[in-house]
């Protein structure tokens, strides 16, 4: 009974972040920096409450319920309500969404404190964690909706807020716009992936005369079976909107970018919660795709490409954070994989895995960052030359921030997929079941595993050893608790957070099955964990072999003299961005030039005045006939009486 | 007795020269002798038909048009002779200011 | 002679005794009390004006059916007396300014009207012919009275000849349509050509000649080469004048004879009247365009909205619409001729003492020099253009509806776009006044001032009662059927 | 005879007029207080009309029917009526007016007098447009708002307003002009003009009913303005002072709209079913071009006006997919989009009040100097963009929705086209945003400008409500037209059944 | 072929000639000439139609007073011819073209409607006689007479009203 009232809580996910940037909005500014980011952390934290309330009333009532709030949209036989969705499933994502977001908050304090002050403008730590909560809310909304259609609202209010902190600091960037660019093309990019979960909502109400989760779902093997085509569009069109959310190809092209926006809105948006939105979707949509075998293998390959083509790239990386970023989209590319395989719980195992370990990546990366930025500070005469994301400037932090780099060791071997840490049991499971289904996908899955370690290593290497390589490497120092703390914290969940779904146990497994339905838990197998880990460990290897050695770090990649062109590919993120730029943008800003110099003002404004011109121009040419001759008026009033005449007598 | 055609035929004929007299001359008193053509060709006409219906009223007709002729004929050399007194020379073309 | 002989012209007569005595009282105000002449025709007009009304809803034919009172005359003559008021209230000022203030001037104003009202109710084509001579030989005279300023000659001496030019055409055509029916009386004509008592050939002529004389007078394309030239010319209170009077009387002197003659000849001449209402239309707002005088594009305007009453005749062939068309016109007469008047008053005050400020670029800045009279100016603009709140919209409004009815869509359609060419012209007259800045000297005069207000209340208010003008328009039956 | 409230609104405004007429030019903010209170007072009677207006039923409410004269047999009368589709359309005048007009208090410092009358009057022209039942009546306020507003843009506007004011006088009123020969031609073909004795289905033969369509959609398609025949919007928009601008954009650009529901799709119903697709094929190029166009203007109001463009072929997609989804989501929409564009027109005018110019190129950065300016801006153009929980969204996504299933387009590719007009959108939207607000501040005379006062979010803020509230909870709205938009659907399915 | 006939068709001619002489010749007092010569022709139509007092009227008032009164304005604005030279080149040929045209069209109209044996009627006595044209005049007519009278009037201010200034303007 008191569980199903529980449930009741569940609106309060989104409401209670609301009620804290609607305080943060109106006194924040007033009240200081300590007192907003607690409340905004706080509301974080209560909604973190309220869904483990809500995890723990589940275990009662596992069927789950949907709350409904209103009516939202009602015309004819459309309607939509505003109504969440209690069930594993989102609860799993509500779970990570506001946990890995409260310690993310809880670091912030600490890392905005300072970011706004070396950027230069105090007053906007507010508007940071207004921010902060707008996109906890949409998250929440996004992930507890009923129906598309208000799933959609938060996937878009995520894709605004995403847009607003990447542009955090508007002003900053490549030429002062940079930032703000990389804030549009990362929109624009979004809605091209929601112009396809657009036409598949469409497609859907067309053919299911709903967009309600349940209903669709329950029609969905009638439906298939009458009109496997639509089906199968439908599928491909949401699989846009997921390429777009969550980076994968061809419209991945976005993320990179996004590291303009502040350590921590990479951490929680770019790499835990946000982006992991496509997979959750295809989750939420996994009958669809097991109706349509085409649309699964579509899914796999797009998720199993992007994996190895996103860590060629992180590769060839040196800014630190762009490193993370590529390892992001590969991460995803997995995910995506797995889920396109079927194998959805592995695939939100390595979601939430990912979840822990690469926020810990980020955040750590950011306190990398902030401590550089001190070191430039420090000292009589700051050096403003070095730019504190590049690797190769930096070298031997490991002394100067001995915390920072145990975490950031811990994060980078989960990530590599090291035993026993989180990410080796995610990965495995997805290599598993790529093993089992198609084998030619996990040796596409089993490179990228193999880069993955291997960019990691090369990172570790380039920034916590050797010598330090700048002044401003020398004098980093270690960030604050307030800081630290949250890393700690996820250090220790990455470590134990292959404990979610223990071979042999699988908690997660038993659990999304109440949602998901029961799939045939995966056996661990030996093999394939040996090959895995073993492709980690010598990837992390080569890495040692090829920058450990050397003291010095070289000023060219070593990589360059090895793999030569094939490096440089990497290095330039493969000119995706160049080709996009070349075939789409160009010619689409030309058209729109001529459409509006040639086509709107050279023909069409012309019509009007044209005609204009042609009415003078017969006035011109009648104006003769008037000549001011009293003779010639008669003469025409003569013609005027012939021409009757002649009409009347010859007609 | 003559064919009714034949006067008929007549006033058309006079009533054109008349128009051509009009258009075709500068002199603004020949230009008003060709009027008073057109008027007479009016005048025969009437005559005409008022014999072939034996009515009275076609020669009414006349004398009215031969007083209005005479009014006009009044207007009109006074509006010239105001016009053309300073300039000794009645050219008609003179006044093609208003034009256009 | 009978006393209903007397009755049947009452206005008439009142008129031209007033207009005689004023001859005599002239010689002596002429030296003392100039002032007096203008305000004692007003006088005459005023009773005229009485005498017209006294007649109203009056149906008969007086001398023999030389005289025809119906309602078409009954609509027609209080309207030629008050735009022989509203000419005088125009003439007063402008003639004093210009030095050519003439006590004759208002007793030919006399004249003329009487002659106007005479052609309204004439059941003869003599007398129509006599009516037009008595309307227009003192328009001849009135235009050229500003001599010796070449000009105003050269206007009068055009308009007389081409007028007298054209005189002879009807005389002509008098002739034929006697020689086709024995007769010059409409309603015998009337009588003879529908028990086909007539020759065809003859009669068609004559018709076309009739047309020939009557179109001249109304400015229809190809006949109206001399209106520009006339009204720039002629000092413009007379070119007011003629734009309204001169054109209502050919209108009515149309729509009788050829309600009468029509029906039998519709055939033949409806497509002639299609194409020179449209060529009128045409011509008129097209060449206005092109004009930077106000008084000749007001002349252009004019011959366009010539063009735009043709177009009551052109579905004149059935007697269905028969009435609608002539109500139609009569109504688009009283809108055209209120915005008219209107126009030249705000003109007349814009015209500098030495005939000069009638160009458009005189009127810029008068919106701020004199709101109102720009208000005005904008009325009449409007209402010329046709848009609604404004008695020119339900002017068009009811003769595009008759067009329509009598089944030509075209013709109306071209009445329509030409209407949006006229808003051009109409329109740069408003910019001028309030978009572009400019010293613009207006001469405020009462007499002047009275008739733009008055007509231009007219306009705004009648519009919003036009029922009340419909009903008296389609009250002006023809006498004969 | 009991005091009608349609009369009341629609005529409200004159007292305004009058006062404003008697008081001297001199006495400026008397003046602005007077027209400001009389359009307050005129909304609050619009939304007590609303209180007694009853959402159930779908028929004409408070109709006020009083003969007015009779032409050649055809009685005209003053008809006036409102139902679901109108009575939105009269909030909305009523609504923004105020608005506009406080926005004014500043912008506006010369002949205050001449501008207040104009507007109030133009306030009378919209909503008898919006009101009137009977054709005649209806022509005479629609050709009407052409005085005020020609005078509005001329007078008060740009440096290029002579041009704009004529242009827009000439387009208007040529569509105007065919519009007329369809009315006349209606009233004589069955002798009278009034709309609830016409408007029963299959009264006008086929194809009378396709010339008619032409003729009436001419003038509305010149309004809205639809794809080829749109030039005059930019000049006009671009030209007129602020007010204008928000009146344009917010209301006389549903004019076209409205009539298409009012006219074309009850009284020709076989014409619009078979015309439709070509309607929405040409309102779908609008969308896409107008966004095109919109993204490479220099001018910020030339760019919103070619967005109106782009929004506006969404209005007519969703009309001529003559359902409910198509309909309901398009007058939302035409709402929204009075809103949304209302607000940027808004946000431009303060910007232009502030810098004195519309170039794109002299701004950037102002969100550091204005910092609420730009959170109220950039609030604006999400609801234009037409992000989820905004207005524009609901309107947007329900016309698609329409679109896309419905029967007489028969097609979803008019529906997956508009679609991609949305990503268009935010192309152009956000490269506005980016252009005022983000980046570095480039121009020093930016660097001092003030941010908003409270009188300018006092003219923003309820607009920005209101988007909220219609995109969290539009129900009320759509309940509110629903009745009477079934029955138009209801009318023109009949009528094709009649056809085939 | 009567008498009448011969004698007509020898009048036509000489109508005829006088009318071109008239439009041709370059001295306007020559056209007078003409034009009272082809006055006189025309009256004596009139007798021949059996109108006698109109042929009367017509040789009193036409070629007596108007002629008169042409030769006067002549003489007093003096017989300056103004040089004939065209200014407008395609006048003079379209204007015979068209008149040509109106003739023929004219001419046309009679053959094809007027049949030859429709002839004139000897002259009735009683019609020919003044007195009845004087009773028809003053009774049926008096209207159109009163205001023929009016017209006069109106000419005759007119004439003045345009001359008087002028007068004015030589005493100064």
């Amino acid at each position: 009974m008191e569980s199903t009232q529980l449930f009741n809580l569940v609106p309060w996910v989104v409401f209670l972040p609301l009620i804290g940037l609607g305080i943060n909005l109106l006194v924040g500014r007033r009240l200081g920096e300590v007192f907003a980011g607690t409340l905004a952390s706080l509301a974080t934290g209560l909604a973190f409450v309220v869904s483990i309330l809500l995890a723990v009333a589940l275990t009662g009532h596992t069927e789950g319920t949907t709350v409904v709030l209103a009516d939202w949209i009602t015309i004819g036989d459309f309607t939509t309500r505003w109504a969440f969705r209690v069930d594993t499933l989102s609860v799993v994502m509500m779970l990570v969404v506001s946990g890995v977001g409260m310690l993310i908050h809880i670091y912030s304090i600490g890392y905005m404190h300072n970011d706004v002050r070396h950027n230069g403008d105090a007053g906007r730590f507010t508007r940071f964690f207004v921010f902060l909560n707008l996109f906890i809310a949409a998250m929440m909304i996004l992930v507890c909706a009923d129906n598309f259609l208000m799933m959609f609202v938060g996937w878009e209010g995520v894709g605004l807020c995403s847009y607003l902190l990447i542009g955090f600091w508007f002003e900053k960037g490549k030429d002062g716009i940079g930032n703000a660019i990389a804030a549009k093309k990362a929109f624009i990019t979004n809605r091209v992936g929601d112009f396809g979960l657009l036409i598949a909502m469409l497609l859907i109400f067309t053919n299911f005369g709903t967009l309600q989760f349940d209903q669709v779902f329950s029609q969905a093997a009638v439906v298939a079976a009458a009109k496997p085509g639509v089906m199968l569009l439908i599928t491909l069109f949401m699989l846009l909107g997921v390429a777009g959310k969550s980076a994968q190809l061809p419209l991945f092209v976005w993320l990179p970018d996004a590291m303009a926006g502040p350590t921590p809105v990479s951490a929680l948006i770019h790499a835990a919660t946000m982006v992991t939105a496509g997979v959750y979707l295809v989750a939420r949509s996994s009958v669809f795709y097991a109706l349509v075998p085409a649309a699964q293998t579509v899914v796999t390959w797009v998720g199993a490409a992007t994996a190895l083509f996103a860590a060629t790239i992180a590769v060839g990386q040196y800014d630190i954070k762009k490193v993370l970023a590529y390892s992001t989209i590969s991460q995803l590319g997995f995910m995506v994989a797995a889920v396109g395989m079927g194998a959805t719980v592995a695939g939100m195992f390595h979601l939430v895995t990912h979840a822990f370990f690469k926020g810990l990546l980020f955040l750590a990366a950011g306190s990398v960052i902030q401590g550089v930025e001190r070191g430039m500070h420090h000292g009589a005469h700051p050096d403003h030359d070095t730019d504190p994301q590049d690797m190769r400037q930096m070298g031997g932090l490991r002394k100067q921030m001995p915390l920072t780099f145990w975490v950031y060791l811990i994060g980078a071997l989960a990530l590599a997929g090291i035993a026993p840490l989180a990410g080796f049991f995610s990965k495995d499971e997805i290599l598993l079941s790529a093993w089992q289904t198609q084998p030619a996908i996990f040796i596409v899955l089993a490179f990228a595993a193999f880069l993955t370690a291997f960019y990691m290593g090369r990172q570790l290497i380039m920034v916590f050893f050797g010598k330090p390589q700048t002044k401003a490497a020398e004098h980093a120092t270690e960030s604050p608790l307030v800081v630290t703390l949250p890393l700690v914290i996820l250090a220790a969940l990455s470590v134990l957070g292959g404990a979610l779904n223990f071979p042999g146990v699988h908690t997660l497994e038993t659990w999304l099955s109440h949602t998901l339905g029961e799939g045939e838990p995966a056996h661990f197998n030996w093999l394939v964990a040996g090959i895995s880990l073993a492709l980690a460990l010598c990837g992390l290897g080569i890495a040692w072999l090829i920058y450990g050695r050397k003291a010095e770090v070289a000023k060219v990649d070593p990589l360059k003299k090895g793999l030569g062109p094939v490096f440089m590919g990497m290095e330039s993120k493969w000119w995706v961005d160049e080709f996009y730029q070349a075939v789409l943008l160009n010619p689409y800003k030309a058209s729109a030039q001529f459409m509006a110099e040639q086509v709107d003002l050279g023909v069409i404004d012309r019509i009007g005045g044209g005609l204009a011109a042609g009415t003078r121009m017969l006035a011109e040419g009648i104006r003769k006939f008037q000549n001011g001759y009293i003779r010639t008026y008669a003469l025409w009033m003569l013609l005027g009486l012939v021409v009757i005449m002649t009409y009347i007598f010859f007609k | 007795m003559i064919p009714i055609a034949f006067p008929l035929g007549l006033a058309i004929i006079l009533f054109c020269m008349g128009i051509v007299g009009f258009i075709v001359r500068k002199n603004a008193i020949v230009i008003f002798m060709s009027l008073e053509l057109m008027f007479n060709a009016a005048n025969l006409l009437f005559i005409t038909f008022a014999n072939q219906f034996q009515q009275v009223d076609g020669q009414i007709f006349v004398i009215f048009i031969m007083v209005t002729a005479a009014a006009e004929v009044a207007v009109g050399l006074a509006m010239i002779v105001t016009i053309f007194r300073g300039k000794h020379n009645v050219d008609i073309d003179q006044l093609t200011n208003l034009k256009g | 002679m009978t006393i209903i002989d007397l009755f049947s012209i009452l206005p008439v007569i009142v008129l031209l005794v007033w207009a005689l005595f004023l001859l005599m009282a002239d010689l002596w105000l002429s030296k003392y009390k100039p002032g007096w002449t203008p305000v004692l025709a007003v006088v005459g007009l005023l009773l005229s004006l009485a005498a017209s009304v006294f007649q109203a809803g009056e149906n008969f034919s007086g001398f023999s059916g030389f005289i025809l009172v119906d309602g078409f005359s009954n609509f027609l003559q209080p309207l030629f007396a008050i735009t022989g008021i509203l000419a005088i209230g125009l003439a007063y000022d402008y003639l004093k300014r210009h030095d050519i203030h003439r006590g004759e001037y208002f007793i030919l104003i006399l004249f003329s009207i009487s002659g106007m009202m005479l052609m309204s109710s004439a059941g003869d084509l003599i007398m129509i012919f006599l009516s037009l001579e008595l309307l227009s030989i003192p328009l001849y005279i009135m235009a050229s009275l500003a001599y010796p300023r070449l000009e105003s000659e050269e206007a009068g001496l055009k308009y007389f000849l081409l007028g007298t030019f054209s005189s002879g055409f009807l005389l002509f055509g008098i002739a034929m349509i006697y020689g086709a029916t024995t007769t010059t009386n409409l309603l015998d004509i009337f009588k003879f050509v529908g028990a086909g008592l007539y020759d065809p050939t003859l009669m068609i002529i004559g018709s076309v000649l009739v047309l020939i004389a009557l179109g001249f007078k109304v400015a229809a394309v190809p006949f109206q080469s001399w209106t520009p030239d006339v009204y720039q010319g002629s000092p413009s209170p007379v070119s007011a004048f003629m734009s309204v009077g001169v054109k209502a009387a050919g209108f009515s002197a149309l729509l009788r004879v050829f309600s009468l003659i029509f029906p039998q000849l519709a055939p033949a001449l409806t497509p002639v009247f299609w194409v020179i209402a449209a060529l009128t239309m045409i011509v008129g707002n097209v060449v206005a365009i092109s004009q930077t005088n106000l008084k000749r594009m007001l002349a252009y305007s004019s011959i366009a909205h010539a063009g735009y009453l043709l177009m009551a005749f052109v579905p004149f062939g059935d007697a269905v619409t028969r009435q609608n068309s002539i109500a139609a016109a009569l109504f688009y007469l009283l809108a055209y001729g209120l915005a008219s008047l209107g126009a030249w008053a705000v003109l007349i005050g814009l015209e500098g003492d030495k005939y000069s400020g009638n160009t458009l670029d005189d009127l810029a800045g008068l919106g701020k020099k004199s709101p109102i009279s720009a208000a005005l100016m904008t009325v009449f603009m409007l209402s010329f253009t046709g848009i609604p709140l404004t008695l020119g919209f339900w002017g068009k409004f009811y003769l595009f509806r008759t067009t329509i009815e009598g089944g030509f869509i075209g013709l109306a359609i071209i009445g329509l776009l030409t209407s949006l060419i006229s808003a051009f012209y109409y329109l740069r007259v408003v910019v001028k006044m309030y978009f572009t800045e400019g010293e613009t000297n207006f001469h405020w005069n009462f007499w002047t001032s009275a008739v733009a207000i008055f007509a231009g209340l007219a306009l705004l208010v009648f519009s919003f009662v036009p029922g009340w003008f419909f009903e008296l328009a389609a009250r002006a039956t023809l006498i004969g059927f | 005879m009991t005091l009608n409230p349609l009369l009341l609104v629609t005529f409200f405004p004159l007292i305004g007029v009058l006062i404003v007429l008697l008081l001297k030019p001199a006495w400026k903010n008397a003046l602005r207080w007077t027209a400001l209170s009389t359009a307050l007072v005129t909304f609050g009677l619009s939304i007590w009309m609303l209180t007694q207006f009853n959402a159930a039923s779908g028929d004409m409410q408070f109709e006020f029917l009083l003969p007015w004269f009779n032409l050649g047999g055809n009685p005209i009368g003053v008809h006036f009526g409102v139902d679901g589709i109108s009575i939105l359309m009269v909030l909305l005048t009523t609504f923004l007016t105020p608005l506009a007009i406080l926005s004014t208090w500043k912008a506006v410092a010369e002949k205050v007098k001449g501008f207040m009358a104009f507007f109030l009057l133009l306030e009378v022209g919209m909503l008898g447009v919006f009101l009137s039942l009977d054709m005649v009546l209806f022509y005479i306020f629609w050709e009407f708002t052409l005085i005020p507003m020609y005078f509005l843009i001329g007078l008060w506007g740009g440096e290029r307003r002579v041009y704009a004011a004529v242009k827009f006088f000439l387009y208007t009123f040529a569509g105007s002009i065919l519009m007329l020969a369809g009315i006349l031609w209606i009233g004589l073909q069955y002798g009278s003009f009034d709309l609830s004795l016409l408007s029963s289905a299959g009264l006008i033969p086929a194809t009378a009913q396709l010339w008619l369509f032409g003729a009436f959609g001419l003038a509305f398609a010149i309004k809205v303005p639809m794809f080829p025949l749109h030039s005059w919007l930019p000049d006009a928009h671009t030209e007129a002072p602020t007010a204008g601008s928000v009146i344009l954009a917010g209301v006389l650009l549903k004019m076209g709209t409205y009539g298409f529901l009012r006219f074309n799709l009850p009284l020709f119903p076989n014409a619009s079913m078979q015309l439709a697709p070509w309607m929405a094929g040409v309102a779908v190029i609008g969308i896409i071009y107008g966004a095109a166009v919109a993204y490479r203007q220099k001018d910020v109001k030339r760019l919103v006006a070619y967005s109106s463009i782009s929004h506006l072929g969404f209005v007519v997609l969703g009309i001529f997919a003559l359902n409910l989804q198509g309909i309901q989501g398009a007058i939302l929409q035409m709402v929204n989009h009075g809103l949304s564009t209302g607000a940027l027109f808004l946000v431009v005018g303060l910007l232009y009040e502030r810098r004195h110019t519309r170039v794109l190129e002299n701004f950037g950065g102002l969100w550091k100097v204005m910092p609420v300016m730009g959170t109220l801006a950039l609030i604006t153009v999400l609801s234009s963009v037409g992000l989820p929980g905004l207005n524009g969204f609901v309107g947007e996504f329900t016309i698609l929705l329409g679109t896309f299933k419905s029967t007489v387009l028969g097609s979803p590719w008019f529906a997956g086209v508009a679609t991609f007009g949305v990503i268009l959108a935010a192309v152009y939207l956000f490269h506005m945003f980016q252009k005022l607000f983000l980046g570095p501040v480039t121009h020093d005379e930016n660097l001092k400008l003030k941010d908003v006062s409270v009188r300018e979010i006092l003219v923003l803020a309820p607009i920005l409500l209101l988007a909220f509230w219609i995109g969290i909870y539009p129900k009320p709205f759509f309940m509110l037209m629903a009745p009477a938009v079934e029955k138009l659907a209801v009318l023109v399915q009949n009528a094709a059944s009649l056809v085939h | 072929m009567t008498i009448n006939m011969l004698i007509f068709i020898f009048l036509a001619i000489v109508a005829i000639a006088a009318a071109t002489g008239l439009i041709l010749s370059r001295n306007p007092v020559y056209s007078a000439l003409f034009l009272v010569l082809n006055f006189l022709s025309v009256a004596v139509f009139y007798l021949i139609l059996g109108a006698p007092f109109i042929a009367l009227a017509q040789i009193t008032v036409y070629a007596g007073a108007i002629m008169v009164l042409f030769l006067f304005v002549i003489m007093l604005l003096g017989a300056a011819k103004p040089k004939e030279v065209e200014p407008l080149k395609w006048q003079r040929p379209l204007a015979i073209v068209l008149a040509a045209a109106v003739l023929l069209e004219g001419l046309y109209a009679l053959i094809t409607r007027i049949s030859i044996s429709v002839t004139t009627t000897a002259p009735d006595a009683l019609l020919a006689d003044p007195k009845t044209l004087a009773q028809v005049l003053y009774n049926k007519y008096s209207l159109p007479f009163e205001i023929t009278s009016v017209i006069l009037l109106v000419a005759a201010i007119g004439a003045v009203v345009l001359t008087k200034k002028s007068v004015k303007e030589e005493g100064k």
